[in-house]
């Protein structure tokens, strides 16, 4: 294990190495391109003995990785905004196929306008592709998760695609501290990826195929089946990856000082951060204010956050998106989640910090004081000119 | 039923286990007197529903001929006439 | 039993689901006889995807991995590069797509594979149209021919463009081996197949399959049609290798492109001036191939 | 409400059969509903329809398990298809067919009507000897042989909705209708 | 007025050719090809004077209908599936951009395995990109609900995409009498398109422009309110259909026998009207149930459906698409939208008809049953060799 | 005040957001200048839709239209029929796109444009790299040259494979009108541009934008280096008429193309074995630039 | 603010509201004296930054000029020099 | 916490003097976090980059409004940009100029410091004229005018961190820290 002062999109390049991945292919987009200048420099130095396949739109650098992935081959891509959304059809496609692709994500919002900055609107509108998404917090986050997410994308009783966002230059050009595990270390974590469910040379055998009303269904199901699943082995993976580095970032849906908390903002990513500083600063003048963290987003935290509701009065949702005509995807999934618990908290969204506007410690501050103490629209935009109702 | 399928749509069957021959209207009867043993009717059919016996000469297989005619039209010396199937 | 002119390994099973006398079908059976079994396939969607048969039934012998409409180019990279780390190196990589899925929505992914010499072949098969979803034009669907997109009325004389020109636009990727196929002639096909196997990059096939539903004829013409395509100079054989092109089937004297056009419905309401320039654009364009084969 | 299922063979027409039964229903002021199952359509494959026809808007729009009435436009199929499956007891089995109804290898014990549809559609000029086009023949017999229809609707439908050869088609149903429609109660 | 039996497709051409569009751009797939062939014929025969682009992919369909309503044409494209899926880029970009392009969605289950079938899946997926969805009934729906979805997108308050969408082979090829309005009434009804928000030839103006955080959030927000104007907007335009045609097809949230009902299930598309003959069986046998139908998906009828709360004690959602990781999408929204209502009554998902399993009446009457009479699952698929819980 | 060699108006304002020296910059000049105020001009993903400055404000004096990066064919096409329909037929509607976003991306649509023949122009200035992303390489790179994603390393020498010959894939689909153009020679830009401005059919144009910062070159250079481009043989200035080649900028003797390479920094690994095999390749393509003028 | 925006994210204020003159580190300045009025300068410059006085002498538009130096490069009789900001 | 900002003009490296704090701060064991604004990054254009340093973890992800110190690589930004623009009173502001820092115009009226940063980096061949490359010597100035981090530290930074001339921009640094940095508190 070494420490270096790397970025968000370094720590997604150490990890796909350290993963001694055979095929990576991916098109540059701004904010992602230093993770694959980074592991274009590492195969041409030979430090990673991987084919690098340049294609020519994100739409191949996803069907080249579903392809390798298809014939046995560990395989990495990383994207962002429009390029993410391009690969829409093949997103859908790699979870059908059972491939078990691992994606990095920088989060970007979407044109037009044009925008570099970060929101989350490019992942969560593929929330419905059958991908497992992890959103990162900090660029340690991101390199561990990025290793548990091979582990887990190829496990047996998964076979699923996954992907781990980070939030556009609040991580992907963020230097900070990250510890590096060691190649033996991550060696022990991460075997070869196993042969299951892939194309054999010399075989009759058809991965995709074509049918009629009576298998489909079930071939979804099975899917749906294995997703469900993908919590446990995700439980079981981070304490084996916490047994070899010592690290654990808390499962599906850390929380912060949730126990005795009567109020609790939900939150994703890097707002995350600056709320836990908030919390600490609102707890230090006596607020029983709490925080969990929308770590995974599928599988959704359903259980998590059930579990959640059952200890606090008020739960407010931080949205870096917003789907127009309904409101914020995690208010509505954290709502419809809660629908059938016994208890319901009062329930706020919060849309803030669209196409890169910072989400500030005042303004996590005064949701949360709004939440506290005032009887607010159910969801509201924040820091617009004028806060409004919309939806 | 969900038990029986594999976990990723990967199919393994032989697709010869599916029989074509109710596709057909007319099936091709060869003349083995007229045939040349060219193989031109083996080497145009689309389904792959011809063989050889064991002299050489072309054996129809209905399980799979489609009727297509195109054996019945390559074959110079007009060995193969296409009957009416009822 | 006579000696048979191509392979008689069969890796295309029967039972499949084209209709009856499908050109795609041969295609298929000739290049497969050509590599032989350390082959992958990959297929868009296309008539193809469909003939192979619905699960649980697949008819290849070798494995088939179905990928995107639009991504052929890039599932044979990935594919090699794969079967490259897996230690699988003496394996054949063949995308198998129709017109549509090459000339129009997988051009650029085509492009991509050519551009970064994947060592791979691709095979599109020209039924010269968009057969799987019922005879809609496509870039190379000839100019005049009737489809559903293109009708037949008062302001629309089926296709009104010129046949996109693939071959023309993968030698410009200047490919070690590109190549023309007909089924009409298995012998070339097979041949040029085994010559592009011994081949390393990316490799390219044009085969022309012709389609009793699209092109309107009746099933057992399939051969006849071919023929007639090459004997008239419509779909000349030839072969472009490190951008040197040999033409490999010459005519003395090439046939009027009227007796192939009026085997296909079609194009039955072609009047003769309408022939008459086709025959000029297809003279036109030997004359060009003939000039590029004097380049070398 | 009546359920009609079509079997027919790609390139036979059974899907403008079923089409034109329901133009002809609408012409009567009924309400019509009519579909295919798509599978491989390819030419020669065995392909069905569905018609439905009822007095009031219909309250389904599911595939049709149980039909009043199967109609065959290849007798052929019957050799691999399981053409009268849920076909209920007391409905109606038509089939193309020069034989007669008692002589159809059928183990369906309630009514069978045959109509020889391709040597009227020969003689009117429709499809090929490869092809026949039956469908506009067989619907003049089914009209006859299941009284759903009248002659006269399904000569109307025919004559407008029929791409091709309106008059000839119209013909077939109208001989099909009068002359060559034997009906037979299997005992 | 004339009365035609066509199909759902031909619903969707003659709707095209009665909105005068001027440009059309579209790829076949099936099942939609027969849309876009009819209006080939349409445009062949000069009865349609518009311009129709054959394209080379979904995505170049998407773009040149963009482009065109850029400038201010009236456009309209028809898609499915695999072909949807490659356009979602390009939806984000027309909502964005605010280009009130017309399409026709035939829904269609998506690959691999490849399925021709429906299921909502393919729509679903599409539900974070801005466009206003309507999923039609009947082939009657498809066509009225197509010329509002012009007038309403093309409105001043909205200038947002729309989609109306219908079930594969249950609508698209399926032929049922449809009463075509006169041309006449349809100008009466939809004038030409207002040229406001366009580009105009030698002025110096930029559409589409890229921004920092200052001004991205903002343009976000004014799509979300006119999502928000949407619902009344479509109500006012509905009643303007009615006043003309005298066809009102029940705004965002059609209910059937839900005054006095005390268990209703919410459906869509074809699905319900299987189920109204199934709720008139079960009246018949007393039993106090109704239906409403999520019309529109985008804006998401959630005062409808916090009305419809109030009146009833169970709820049942009737899904045709899945979200791995979470639930049926309508189900998820549902619970969401009922959150925050006064009253909570049961509520209970069911997710059927994928890849076109039939949806039959036995199944919609055994849902019934088990939401009125037993304690399921919150969410179970309907149908498979064994029901599951699945999320 | 001596006569402008070039047309005084100008579309393109000041207080753009292009790096000192941009070749890009030079090119949307010229081709404005060249078509005039009756232009609509839509523009992908690419340097341009940075350098054409933040909301509120623009560059252009035209309207100007963004699209994917994927979709500039596709956007002309829409904008074409939009404009025809709305009673605009005076319009030019031309599409202006980097390398990436043409001969990589942007390829699939500029090809459908082609083949369905729209009534447009469609510019893509190459830069021979991604630049707007920060310089990873792009199909149209020219083979040797450093990019981020291109290193120069143990195992790496810079791009591995031939830059792609964007104006053969065009000429593969017989357009009314190609040309290339170079920011160096703006006489000949304009004149072209003029020429092409008055054809009907889909127009295509390669310009040549040397770009300081992704070539690693001294921003006052750009004209320089663009004049040695052509100067050296490696970027000849030619037409495309209906098929007929006619090169517009013929030298006595061309420049050795080391002349050109060293004037760049992402050239300076090449040694004398690497210039060598490039001066080469220069000289075969002018070679059979020659032949295919010779073809007319 | 938002209420200051279109509705649609359409630019409409000419670029040359934005001076660039700040990214400058060397600014060309003309010896009049060496030049020919040959417009050369004026046909390269990438940012349009130069202009004509009543008599057909180029003039640097010094809120836009960018000192790329490409004028001073092109002009043949070397009239034009960069020199540093200050 | 300390913040602070730089401002530079694309390639002179205000991005990478951002880092390489972060680096010198992480070797002595405190938590740095570092990031570029990212606007319209083209050479010569304005250009800001941050840096945090404390001694816990950091607690927040946003910009940096209302730094601690500002340092400016290219003193001509400072006649278009307010580069001091929430600079806390009692903070330090940092200038590449030859100027002393009571000859700068700025209304800034906490610490201020300069350092002829670009005839030190052209002393030790560091960038060209038109655009040398300042950012090491900056950096070694700022340890010296701010304490937050030892010049040792920064040697080492600048050392296995630059991408290339490590030796001659540690120079850079060191001349910069010992000899050229002048300081002075405004009154
Ligand atoms: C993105 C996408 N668009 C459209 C389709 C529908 N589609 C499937 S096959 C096909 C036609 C293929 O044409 P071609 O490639 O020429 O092959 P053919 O069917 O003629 O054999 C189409 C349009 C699809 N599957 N995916
Ligand atoms: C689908 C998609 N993928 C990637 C990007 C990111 N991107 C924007 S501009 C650009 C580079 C464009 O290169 P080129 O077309 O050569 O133009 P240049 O920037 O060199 O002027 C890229 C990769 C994008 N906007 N959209
Ligand atoms: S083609 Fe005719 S002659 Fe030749 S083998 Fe066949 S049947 Fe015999
Ligand atoms: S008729 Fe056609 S399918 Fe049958 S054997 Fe002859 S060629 Fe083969
Ligand atoms: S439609 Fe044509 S290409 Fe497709 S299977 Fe049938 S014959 Fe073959
Ligand atoms: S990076 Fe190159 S092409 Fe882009 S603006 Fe700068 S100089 Fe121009
Ligand atoms: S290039 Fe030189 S000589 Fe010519 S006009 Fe400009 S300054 Fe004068
Ligand atoms: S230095 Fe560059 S930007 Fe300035 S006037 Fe000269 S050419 Fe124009
Ligand atoms: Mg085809
Ligand atoms: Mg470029």
């Amino acid at each position: 294990m070494t420490q270096l002062v790397i970025s968000g999109n370094y720590a997604q390049s150490y990890a796909a190495k350290l993963a001694r991945v055979h095929v990576v292919s991916a098109y540059p987009i701004t904010p992602q391109t230093a993770i694959v200048e980074k592991i274009a420099e590492f195969v041409a130095s030979g430090a990673l003995p991987a084919e690098y396949i340049k294609v020519e739109s994100e739409h191949s650098a996803m069907q080249a990785c579903i392809s390798a992935s298809a014939l046995g081959a560990r395989t990495y891509t990383a994207t962002s905004s429009q390029g993410l959304l391009l690969m829409h059809e093949l997103l859908h496609w790699a979870a059908g196929a059972r491939t078990p692709v691992v994606m990095g994500v920088v989060n970007r919002a979407v044109a037009p306008p044009w925008s570099i900055w970060t929101d989350h609107g490019d992942t969560m509108s593929q929330r419905d592709t059958g991908w497992i998404q992890f959103y990162g917090e900090s660029n340690q986050e991101v390199l561990d998760t990025t290793l548990m997410a091979f582990r887990l994308a190829e496990h047996p009783e998964v076979r699923l695609p996954a992907m781990v966002t980070e939030d556009a230059f609040y991580l992907s050009h963020t230097v900070e501290p990250v510890d590096i595990p060691g190649q033996d270390q991550v060696d022990a974590f991460l075997p070869p990826r196993e042969r299951s469910s892939t194309l054999e040379v010399g075989k009759a055998m058809r991965l995709g195929s074509f049918t009629g009303p009576e298998h489909y269904m079930e071939f979804r199901h099975k899917i749906a089946k294995a997703m469900v699943r993908t919590r446990d082995v995700f439980l079981e993976i981070e304490d084996d990856y916490a047994r070899i580095t010592g690290r654990n970032h808390g499962g599906l849906l850390p929380t912060y000082k949730t126990d005795d908390a009567d109020t609790v903002l939900v939150t994703m990513g890097t707002a995350t951060t600056t709320a836990r500083g908030v919390v600490d600063a609102m707890r230090a003048d006596g607020h029983k204010v709490g925080l969990a963290k929308l770590r995974t987003f599928r599988p959704f935290p359903v259980q998590e956050l059930r579990d959640l509701a059952t200890r606090v009065d008020r739960i407010g949702v931080l949205d870096r998106s917003f789907t127009f005509g309904a409101a914020g995807a995690a208010f509505t999934e954290v709502a419809g989640a809660l629908y059938a618990a016994p208890h319901h908290p009062q329930l706020r969204g919060f849309v803030a910090g669209l196409g890169g506007r910072d989400i500030t410690a005042a303004m996590v501050r005064e949701a949360l004081l709004d939440l506290l103490t005032r009887d607010g629209p159910e969801s509201s935009w924040v820091e617009l000119k004028s806060r409004t109702e919309a939806s | 039923m969900e038990e029986d399928l594999p976990e990723a749509p990967i199919a393994t069957t032989p697709s010869d286990v599916n029989h074509t021959a109710s596709w057909r209207t007319f099936r091709p009867v060869i003349d083995l007197k007229l045939c040349t043993k060219c193989n031109v009717c083996w080497k145009f059919c689309p389904d792959d529903a011809i063989a050889f016996d064991g002299v050489g000469f072309p054996v129809i297989r209905l399980d799979y001929c489609k009727g297509c005619a195109i054996c019945a039209e390559e074959c110079k010396p007009k060995a193969i006439t296409m009957v009416k199937e009822d | 039993m006579a000696r048979l002119t191509i392979p008689a390994q069969e890796l295309m099973r029967s039972g499949h689901s084209a209709c009856p006398g499908c050109g795609a079908t041969l295609v298929m059976r000739y290049l497969l006889k050509g590599l032989g079994e350390r082959t992958i396939v990959t297929v868009p969607a296309c008539c193809w995807t469909v003939i192979a048969t619905p699960f649980p039934t697949t008819a290849l012998d070798v494995p088939m991995l179905d990928c995107a409409f639009e991504a052929t180019g890039a599932s044979i990279s990935g594919l090699r590069a794969a079967a490259d780390q897996l230690g699988l190196k003496d394996v054949t990589i063949v995308g198998f797509a129709g017109d549509g899925g090459t000339a129009d929505i997988g051009l650029q992914a085509l492009s991509g594979m050519l551009e970064r010499r994947t060592d791979g072949i691709y095979l599109m098969y020209d039924n010269e149209a968009y057969m799987n979803t019922g005879v809609q034009r496509s870039g190379a669907t000839p100019e005049g021919a009737w489809t559903t997109t293109t009708p037949v009325d008062e302001f629309s004389r089926g296709k009104l463009e010129p046949k996109k020109d693939i071959m023309a636009i993968i030698a410009a990727h200047n490919p070690p081996y590109a190549a023309t196929v007909n089924v009409a002639f298995p012998e070339d096909f097979v041949k040029k197949v085994e010559k592009a196997k011994a081949i390393h990059g990316p490799r390219f096939f044009h085969a022309l399959a012709p389609c009793p539903p699209g092109w309107r004829y009746s099933s057992e013409k399939t051969i006849e049609v071919a023929r007639l395509a090459t004997d008239t100079n419509v779909f000349p054989l030839y072969e472009i290798v490190d951008g040197v092109y040999h033409i490999t089937r010459k005519l003395g004297v090439a046939k009027p492109v009227r007796e192939y056009l009026q085997t296909q419905g079609r194009f039955s309401h072609l009047d003769d001036a309408e022939v008459a320039k086709i025959q000029a654009q297809v003279d036109a364009r030997w004359k060009r191939l003939l000039a590029l084969e004097g380049l070398a | 409400m009546i359920e009609i299922r079509f079997h027919g063979r790609g390139g036979q027409g059974a899907v403008i059969a079923s089409e034109l039964l329901a133009q002809a229903a609408f012409l009567e002021g009924k309400y019509p509903q009519s579909f295919p199952f798509f599978g491989v359509e390819r030419r020669g494959a065995p392909v069905t329809a569905y018609t439905r026809i009822d007095d009031a808007p219909i309250q389904i729009r599911t595939s049709i398990t149980d039909p009043d009435i199967v109609v065959v436009l290849d007798a052929q199929l019957m050799r691999t298809i399981s053409v009268t499956a849920g076909l209920k007891p007391d409905g109606l089995l038509l089939v193309n067919s020069e034989k007669a109804p008692d002589a159809l290898a059928s183990s369906f014990k309630g009514r069978v009507a045959t109509i020889d549809a391709t040597s009227i559609a020969l003689a009117h000029g429709l499809g090929s000897k490869a092809t026949p086009i039956v469908n506009t023949a067989v619907l003049g017999a089914l009209a006859r042989a299941s009284g759903i229809v009248t002659l006269d609707s399904v000569r109307k439908a025919v004559g407008r909705f029929v791409p091709a050869k309106q008059q000839a088609n119209v013909m077939a149903a109208e001989d099909a209708y009068q002359h060559v429609v034997s009906l037979a109660v299997v005992p």
